[in-house]
């Protein structure tokens, strides 16, 4: 039953947005209501999918032919396992949340039903993405919500960085898709297959494997690292961050970005069977998650830092997959979502609140200001960080055990440094924003709390970031329903069964305690002084963390100086040999043969008639000899 | 009896004298009056065939008398064309109505 | 009998002798039809016409033919030779052939065809052909004049003549001319078809060049037209020709309007009789031709084609129409007969009066002034 | 026998007749010599017993088509240099050679094939009330074709044929 109706998920905000794009100016209030009584509805869908699923056999498949050319077939359909019963909650949760706080966050701005049209869009596509039981489905849904989110980056297209960051966000990660596409035509030449299960069933069987495979995964990689903004393509994640703040925390923190991640949690039986891959997403993963929290210490714009956090989590949440841990991954993907977006949302208010302010140099103090939102993403923060009982604990908490049951110590090392960066620069970003004096009393003085319609949602999801983590407790799931926790309903050899390791625990609540000890240290009651004098300390470091290491700098390097290069040479390649010898050449030739052989043509009626009778005689003789 | 081949090779005669006539002559009635000797060469192999080899229908006879109408509606057309030509140019000489090339 | 057995069969001799009498006939006829027009003629202009050769003048035909054969025959130096030599022979040709097929009496023509109506036709459309040898051969240019009006005139007038001639045949159900003659033994096809006797007949005179249709040939204008140049035996072919049709389709009229060999309204006579009777309903054909030659002035060329193709195809295909409705919807022929003779009487009346009407034209380059003669 | 001695005076008359249109030096005698080979072609059909074919060949080719071309030919003789044009083109020798191996073909063809069932008694004769009821009965449609062809083709020759300060 549930799989049968699953496709209205994605079709209901997809019929959603057609009305809102055509009919959206006409509709009263612009139609933003429309949006949230989409995602409730399919919030509805969503809870009877649940109440039927409990029980079920898994994964439920219910696929169409599409079609069939020869005896190449493609059918397409809808797959629902526990990955995808995961996401789905995720997904709708945060959008709806997402929906209702644009209702404030957006009001009076231009092009808004075009704003919500393209949320519901958005909605569709990635409901689409992780409801495809095919890559190919799943490609262009992966592509769909590309494309959203280009749309939604550039939505202020009035402002020339949006449009930059727009089309920065579109072409870094168009890099990472023409990897997947590739790697999903490798896999369909490989196996005459589009369908998530059967080539995860090949893997299996040994029928594939190999460089095949291996490469075939490297270049899915390169699609999820895209998507999912990990070293080195992590830079239009931070430049995303121009679009309107409730996309920031729907698509660029808690749903786009860890199509990644699904993505590789969907394939990771593939990923382990490809002989180093594992390995590889680790490295990726660790490496995203130092470097974002390194460079997450220096950024004074919030949505920067949260955009560096959001990276560096991911990175956790490739290392819980690297090392083979899919339900701490999936886990962290499920908290993550929810705490971020918390946050996100937050920044939001305070963006709003203080009139268009987000550089933390001009903020300061705003607790007094805006006591709701200060407590949520007090709350967001802390659950960030990791702080016992919180669901970021829980999940970083099962990232450090899968990763010491894992690749051992260095790894377990490194994750540490990420994790004490994490709570040093979410101390941070609250100290200097919420606490002390204020920086500018101009800003100050405006700045008010936030509405309803917008803090209602900030604690809706402050909610689900104290309780998010608690899932991970057969007792707690089953409460709701759950046959058991999620490390249980999803894993990749073995159900594990959650057990508090009280030695990791504690090992997890000194790392925080140790960030948080700098971080008090440095910005104590929004104080800088401490941190202006490291600085000084170390100028050229300091920059160089200030800068991203230089990434940008070294992509446009490469662009202006190799691919201009390149293209220079192409260009005249395409000018002088295309165009002048292979195309008006071939022009001049036919003019010129056709100068030539004119003279074929006296216009004279008998010339044409001897031809015409010798081509008769030559036929006829032809038939006679063939005929013999 | 004469046998069917005769009328074949008679016609085949005729119409090979046809086809010369209308590659090899440059006024345009001449051209035409070849054309008629090759219709009156697939007439006459119609109706041998028609009498020799389809005794019970007869297709050929038929067929013969459709040939003739419709050499009817050429020569009054072609004619027509003919004096039209002859009208803006003073010339039936087809070898010189060769505007149409290049 | 075939066609193909009566030109080739075994019967050959026979087909010589019955030949051979037709040609003498013929000969005969001719010389005669000669002195009897030029008798008629002088009758009706209140002259006495020949009367110093042989009785009466009876032999002057005779002396004439003598004459010209013992001319001498020219031939024009920028005439086309072979063309201008055999003209005269294409055209007798076909006028004697249809004489092969016609029935004097009850079976007695030389070969009686099936076909036989299709058959006079045919052969008439190649007469033509030698009208426009001589025309052209002659190097003449009123010759050519002559040659060109006769095939314009007799293309034209061929075909309500043959429109004409396919009503009877219709009512008939033949194209066989003895078939034709023997089922007018109550009732002559002119009493049912008398539009179309009245049609074959002027497109008749016009095919045979006679006045007031004989623009071809015509004297005062281009000089004797298409045999202006031709003298002596040659010559006199053309005249026997001329004649021959004359008499020819004479018989071929009364053979498919008059009933034939059949004694009018009944009884079924003798051989002689017939023969008889064919030559009394010929000769009253004759006398028509001569009697319309005699009073009816010459048309003008447009007049003529515009006679034709605006009036008398126009009707003859009408007729075909109505005659076609009558024998499929097997309507009583006397209605027929009836709408035939309101048609008739019309087209002679309409024609009666435009003769008598006046002259419009004033001063038109090509039309007749009326010249008035002033004391 | 007499019927054979005829057919071959009638087969060389037509083939000689054919020659003088394709190879005589006047227009006019080309065209006469037209008129006697469609004669002798008609005269031929009726050994294949065909006579009411016969009779329309001599109708409308001896009579109508031929007259047509003479009519044509006397309203566009040359007369402006009075020198007469040359009537065979350039390309004479060529048109004979592909007229050579044109004919060398279909009389191998002919002589080659073998013909079923040459019958010898060929029916007597084929009657127009034969001719008529496969005219329009399995023929209907293409007769009605055909008249609707020949009505076009005449309104289309007069309007070409028309005098252009007439139109």
């Amino acid at each position: 039953m549930s799989a049968e109706w699953a496709w209205l998920l994605a079709v209901i905000p997809a019929c959603a947005f057609i009305v809102l794009a055509l009919f959206g100016r006409s509709l009263p209030r612009q139609g933003d209501w429309l949006g949230v009584l989409t995602v409730t509805s399919i919030l509805g869908l969503l809870i009877a999918i649940f109440t039927k699923t409990f029980g079920a056999k898994l994964p439920m498949l219910n696929a169409v032919e599409w079609t069939s050319i020869g005896d190449f077939s493609l059918s397409h359909g809808i797959a629902i396992d526990w990955i995808t019963l995961i996401m789905l909650p995720v997904i709708i949760i945060v959008a709806l949340m997402v929906n209702i706080f644009s209702i404030g966050y957006m009001r009076g701005e231009p092009r808004y039903s075009w704003y919500f049209a393209v949320l519901q869009l958005f909605v569709a596509s990635m409901l689409l993405l992780v409801l495809a039981d095919n890559l190919l489905l799943l490609y262009i849904a992966w592509e769909l919500v590309g494309v959203c989110s280009f749309l939604l980056i550039g939505f202020y297209w009035e402002k020339r960085s949006a449009v930059e960051a727009a089309k920065k966000a579109f072409i870094t990660t168009r890099v990472g898709d023409v990897g997947l596409l590739i790697g999903i035509i490798l896999l369909w030449k490989a196996t005459g297959t589009f369908n998530i299960h059967e080539l995860i069933s090949y893997v299996e069987h040994g029928e594939l494997g190999g460089t095949t495979l291996f490469v075939s995964m490297l270049f899915i990689f390169l699609g999820a690292m895209g998507k999912s903004a990990q070293l080195p393509f992590h830079v239009w994640l931070p430049d995303a961050m121009e679009g309107p703040t409730p996309v920031s925390a729907l698509i660029h923190a808690a749903t786009m970005v860890v199509a990644g991640v699904y993505l590789v949690a969907r394939l990771l039986p593939m990923f382990e069977a490809a002989g180093g891959m594992m390995l590889i997403i680790t490295l990726v993963g660790l490496a995203t998650a130092i470097y974002s929290g390194i460079v997450a210490f220096a950024q004074t714009d919030i949505k920067k830092v949260l955009a560096y956090s959001t990276v560096s989590q991911l990175g956790f949440m490739f290392v819980a997959l690297g090392v083979g841990g899919i339900g701490a991954g999936m886990f962290h993907l499920f908290t993550h979502a929810f705490f971020k977006a918390l946050l996100f949302l937050g920044a939001g208010s305070v963006i709003l609140g203080t009139h268009h302010h987000q550089e933390m140099r001009n903020l300061g103090g705003l607790l007094r200001k805006m006591p709701i939102t200060g407590i949520t993403f007090a709350i967001g923060s802390l659950a960030l960080m990791g702080l016992f009982p919180l669901a970021g604990f829980w999940s970083k908490e099962t990232i450090l055990s899968a990763v010491d049951y894992g690749p051992g110590s260095w790894a377990f090392i490194l994750i540490s440094i990420a994790s004490i960066m994490t709570a040093f620069y979410t101390v941070r970003l609250f100290l200097r924003t919420f606490t002390g004096e204020p920086q500018d009393a101009a800003v100050a003085e405006k700045t008010h709390e936030s509405s309803l319609i917008m803090t209602g949602p900030l604690i809706v999801l402050a909610i689900f970031s104290v309780f998010a983590g608690f899932f991970i407790f057969t007792d707690f799931s089953k409460a709701f329903g759950l046959p058991g926790g999620i490390s249980e309903l999803i894993y990749l050899h073995y159900p594990k069964h959650f057990s508090v390791h009280w030695d990791l625990v504690g090992y997890s609540m000194a790392l925080v305690v140790i960030g948080t000890f700098f971080g008090v240290w440095f910005y104590w009651r929004g104080s800088t002084e401490r941190s202006t004098k490291l600085a000084e300390w170390q100028p050229a470091i300091y920059h160089m963390i200030q800068r991203k290491f230089f990434f940008d700098e070294l992509y446009q390097f490469v662009i202006n100086r190799i691919i201009l290069g390149i293209s220079y040479v192409v260009s005249w390649f395409d000018r002088y040999v295309v165009n002048d010898t292979g195309v008006d050449g071939s022009g001049e030739l036919t003019k010129y043969s056709g100068f030539v052989l004119k003279h074929l043509q006296t216009g004279k009626v008998p010339n044409y008639a001897l031809a015409i009778v010798v081509g008769i005689i030559m036929l006829s003789l032809i038939t006679l000899v063939l005929r013999g | 009896m004469i046998p069917l081949e005769n009328y074949l090779v008679l016609s085949g005669i005729l119409f090979s004298l046809g086809v010369y006539g209308v590659l090899s002559r440059r006024n345009a009635v001449l051209v035409l009056m070849s054309v008629e000797l090759m219709l009156n060469a697939v007439s006459i192999n119609f109706i041998a065939f028609s009498a020799y080899l389809d005794v019970t229908q007869i297709t050929g006879v038929i067929f013969a008398i459709f040939v003739v109408a419709v050499a009817a509606a050429e020569i009054g057309l072609a004619l027509a064309i003919v004096l039209r030509i002859f009208r803006n140019r003073s010339s039936i000489n087809i070898d010189e109505a060769a505007e149409l090339k290049w | 009998m075939s066609f193909g057995d009566a030109f080739f069969g075994i019967s050959w001799l026979d087909i010589i002798i019955r030949t051979l009498i037709v040609v003498i006939a013929m000969t005969v006829v001719v010389i005669y039809l000669t002195y009897g027009e030029r008798k008629v003629v002088a009758r009706f202009q209140m002259r006495l016409g020949p009367t110093r050769t042989g009785p009466a003048g009876l032999l002057q035909g005779v002396a004439d033919a003598l004459k010209l054969v013992v001319k001498e025959d020219l031939r024009p130096r920028n005439a086309d030779r072979w063309v201008f030599e055999f003209a005269p022979y294409a055209t007798f040709v076909p006028v004697f052939l249809v004489l092969l097929t016609l029935p004097f009496a009850e079976n007695w023509g030389v070969r009686n065809l099936a076909l036989g109506m299709f058959f006079v036709f045919a052969v008439l459309g190649l007469n033509i052909v030698g009208v426009l040898m001589a025309g052209f051969g002659s190097g003449n240019k009123y010759a050519l004049l002559g040659g060109v009006r006769a095939a314009a005139q007799m293309i034209s007038y061929e075909i309500p003549l043959v429109v004409a001639l396919l009503t009877v045949a219709m009512l008939a159900g033949t194209l066989d001319l003895n078939l034709i003659a023997s089922l007018q033994g109550d009732r002559p096809f002119i009493l049912v078809q008398p539009l179309a006797f009245v049609i074959f007949f002027i497109a008749l005179l016009s095919e045979l060049h006679r006045a007031p249709f004989d623009i071809p040939v015509a004297e005062s204008e281009i000089v004797g037209g298409y045999f202006v140049e031709y003298s002596g035996i040659r010559w006199s072919m053309f005249q026997l020709a001329e004649y021959a049709a004359l008499w020819g389709f004479s018989i071929f009229g009364s053979v498919i309007f008059l009933g034939g060999w059949n004694f009018p309204f009944g009884s079924e006579v003798g051989v002689g009789l017939q023969l008889a009777l064919t030559l009394i309903k010929s000769t009253l054909m004759i006398l028509l031709i001569f009697w319309v030659r005699a009073t009816m002035p010459r048309l003008r060329m447009d007049q003529l084609m515009s006679f034709c193709w605006k009036v008398l195809i126009e009707i003859s295909f009408v007729l075909l129409l109505i005659t076609g409705f009558f024998l499929y919807y097997n309507w009583p022929q006397e209605i027929l007969a009836l709408v035939n003779w309101g048609g008739a009487l019309l087209l002679l009346t309409v024609i009666f009066i435009r003769t008598r009407r006046k002259s419009e034209a004033e001063d038109l380059v090509g039309t007749y002034k009326n010249i008035e003669v002033t004391e | 026998m007499i019927t054979e001695i005829l057919w071959w005076f009638f087969a060389i008359a037509i083939v000689g007749t054919a020659a003088g249109v394709v190879f005589s030096r006047s227009v006019v005698h080309a065209a006469i010599f037209l008129i006697l080979s469609l004669a002798g072609v008609g005269g031929l059909y009726i050994f294949l017993t065909v006579e009411f074919v016969a009779l329309v060949q001599f109708l409308i080719y001896g009579g109508a088509v031929t007259v047509l071309i003479l009519l044509a030919l006397m309203m566009t003789r040359l007369d402006a240099t009075g020198a007469p044009d040359k009537l065979t083109g350039p390309q004479a020798p060529f048109g004979a050679l592909v007229g050579i191996t044109l004919l060398l073909t279909l009389v191998g063809v002919s002589l080659a094939t073998a013909w079923p069932g040459d019958v010898d008694d060929l029916p007597t004769n084929i009657t127009i009330e034969q001719i008529g009821d496969v005219m329009f009965t399995s023929y209907g449609a293409p007769f009605i074709i055909a008249s609707a062809l020949l009505l076009v083709a005449f309104i289309g020759a007069i309007v070409f044929a028309k005098q252009e300060d007439e139109v």
